[in-house]
């Protein structure tokens, strides 16, 4: 069977494209935020997943309003990225893991998630720029199977919803026939809001209690409907349903290898955590 | 759908998208880049091409964002119009609270401990 | 609140829309087939209906390998229609209702249906040809919400969750503030095959048994899985699915105005149930 | 996916999409006319478009149903491709089974009670 490592959570903010595009990783403004990311790449190197199951929110890059899919999951064999808008030199495509992604949308389905497949499929900075940060050379030496929750278009799939589906799809990675590595990677949040009166909107003391919940009491966060999580967290701040599926996913208890919170990035508190099952 | 207000916000609900279909769909066209460079060329005719509403092309012509959202404009393809006048998130900010950007800079800091 | 006041479930052959392209309704292979329609029409006249809730399945028209959702709901002001390959002139085409498109969407996904919303949308056959058979002059007098259920890439959902769905429906329809009718139409099956050198298979005896089980047991079928399904009423005949939700839409007790079962249409048994809730 | 055998039946799994992805993108394309006309007059060339596998290519060249779902092909992609050739599904069923189109439709009678 497939082995389940550990899971990493970790913000996404478009302007660490910026940063990249431009070498500002040494930067004052930018140094403490690409060294806590050192831990991990030690973690990795460590312990070599093979493929990561990636949750993310798409931006508007692959799904428009015509079709929007709650849950999609990827079964490409090949993940392009693009530019966005933002004239930004895209970062090098993703393969992907073909067996995995069927795996997954076979045990999904039969556990009622109605899922979107995917056989065609585009990430955006929500893969490309964590994977960046993770690997700075950009040579992926991992596979993805990406997995999108919708943050775009109201109604959204409740906390508790999320965590259901990384469970699901914890409980998948494991029943894996397959002798395969495989790391669960959330990207998101932490508490932001770009648009309206209240952008810049940056909640700490919802942030830290939600981090530490994801340790021990992984269902706190489910006690809030979505508009409850918009309303502490901010509109882009609700991304955090993809820390909720990314720790669902490693099942029982977790043990918290690193994490770090650093405000602001852009206009986001920057969250980042490195969990192992235990 | 019954959402209670939270000020300052605006959840893209149902209603928000009905409001801001064609609008959405230009700003999702600005992935590419030969459609920003047409956009740039021709404002009125790429606009016409995709139907704005009289609210909405008057909130593009004025670059306004709290216009555009009201319009029912959504932040994410919203980034992309953004994007062709090489405006980031902290311009944004600015311009939606009636801030400078270096006055919303400075309450993003004021956050950090 | 909005009255759901009957359901219908019926066939939605390809060679229909040729029938009608050559008007062939009265030559003997297509009579007995149109003629069954008769009681409908009459049950529609008498108790006008203002929205129709279509469950169907798409055909490859809206929908492609590249986003395939389990489950799909309109949220369009207008449904065109395509020729989907056939060089036949294509039927009118369907004006939404986006206030119960988005209320199902709403309701559905607060009930973890995660589904998938489209707010522009083309309709194939499986809604066009059931529509031209109940309204002859095609001029349509009722709105539409598709609602769409995978039956072209595997996994399929199960018939169970395929009747969880029609419930959910049914409920966020009587829950609708509203002062419309309502009727639910499901298109698709019986039993048929396409591919394969199976092709041409028929089961008479399953179709009549599963008839008769949306009146009195809808949850008969749900004992079966997909692929017993399949080995029972055929690839194509898995479409039958849409009959389950539509049944499940009604709720409770049913009472069955008119049946009909005819064989051959194309290479398919032909089904017509009119049902109405007791 | 682990599925049960049925005879003379091919389940549209993960494992049937994986092989078929380029033939049925190119099967759905003939939604529209113009892309029937383009296949129609360079076959050669639409197929190349499109990135057919040799087994696909030859598949569509024999015009071979059971040969287009071994290669991958998807039954309701399929028919639009059928569509080009004006062949119906008693045709298609005909070529499958083996027997002539009145002999698959006298089969298809029999249900009849
Ligand atoms: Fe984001
Ligand atoms: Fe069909």
């Amino acid at each position: 069977m497939a082995k389940l490592i550990g899971g990493i959570t970790t913000s996404h903010v478009p302007a660490i494209g910026r940063a990249l595009a431009r070498n500002s990783q040494d930067q004052p403004y930018w140094k403490p935020f690409f060294d806590a990311y050192l831990p991990v790449h030690a973690w990795l190197e460590a312990n070599r997943p093979d493929v990561l199951v990636v949750f993310y929110n798409d931006h508007g890059l692959n799904f428009f309003l015509d079709k929007m899919p709650t849950f999609a999951v990827g079964a490409a064999p090949r993940y392009e990225t693009g530019d966005e808008g933002w004239d930004l030199p895209p970062l090098p495509g993703f393969d992907g893991d073909l067996d995995l992604s069927w795996h997954l949308i076979d045990q999904l389905v039969a556990r009622d998630f109605d899922v979107t497949s995917c056989q065609e499929m585009r990430v955006d900075h929500a893969v490309s720029l964590p994977m960046a940060v993770l690997w700075p050379g950009q040579v992926w030496p991992v596979r993805i199977v990406p997995v999108c929750i919708n943050t775009v278009q109201f109604p959204l799939p409740s906390a508790r919803r999320c965590l259901a589906l990384g469970a699901a799809v914890g409980d998948a990675i494991r029943g894996w026939k397959s002798d395969q590595r495989v790391a669960v990677l959330g990207t998101g949040g932490l508490s932001h809001q770009l648009d309206g009166e209240r952008a810049g909107h940056i909640n700490p003391e919802f942030d830290l209690r939600f981090m530490d919940s994801l340790v021990d009491d992984p269902a706190w966060a489910a006690q809030f409907s979505i508009p409850e999580l918009v309303e502490k967290a901010g509109t882009q701040g609700v991304e955090l349903l993809m820390w909720l599926a990314t720790r669902a996913a490693l099942g029982g208890p977790v043990r918290c290898l690193h994490r770090n919170y650093h405000i602001p990035i852009s206009n986001t508190a920057s969250g980042l955590m490195l969990l192992e099952p235990v | 759908m019954c959402s209670p207000a939270i000020p300052g916000t605006t959840l893209f609900d149902g209603r928000q998208a009905r409001k801001g279909y064609a609008l959405n769909k230009m700003c999702f066209s600005f992935n590419e880049a030969a459609n920003r460079a047409a956009f740039v060329q021709d404002e009125d005719a790429y606009c016409a091409r995709y139907g704005l509403t009289a609210q909405q092309r008057e909130a593009i012509r004025s670059r306004n964002v709290l216009q555009l959202i009201a319009a029912g404009g959504n932040a994410y393809y919203l980034a992309k119009f953004a994007g062709i006048f090489g405006l980031d998130m902290q311009d944004i900010g600015a311009q939606q609270t009636g801030l400078t950007k270096a006055e919303f800079q400075a309450r993003l800091d004021a956050y950090a401990r």
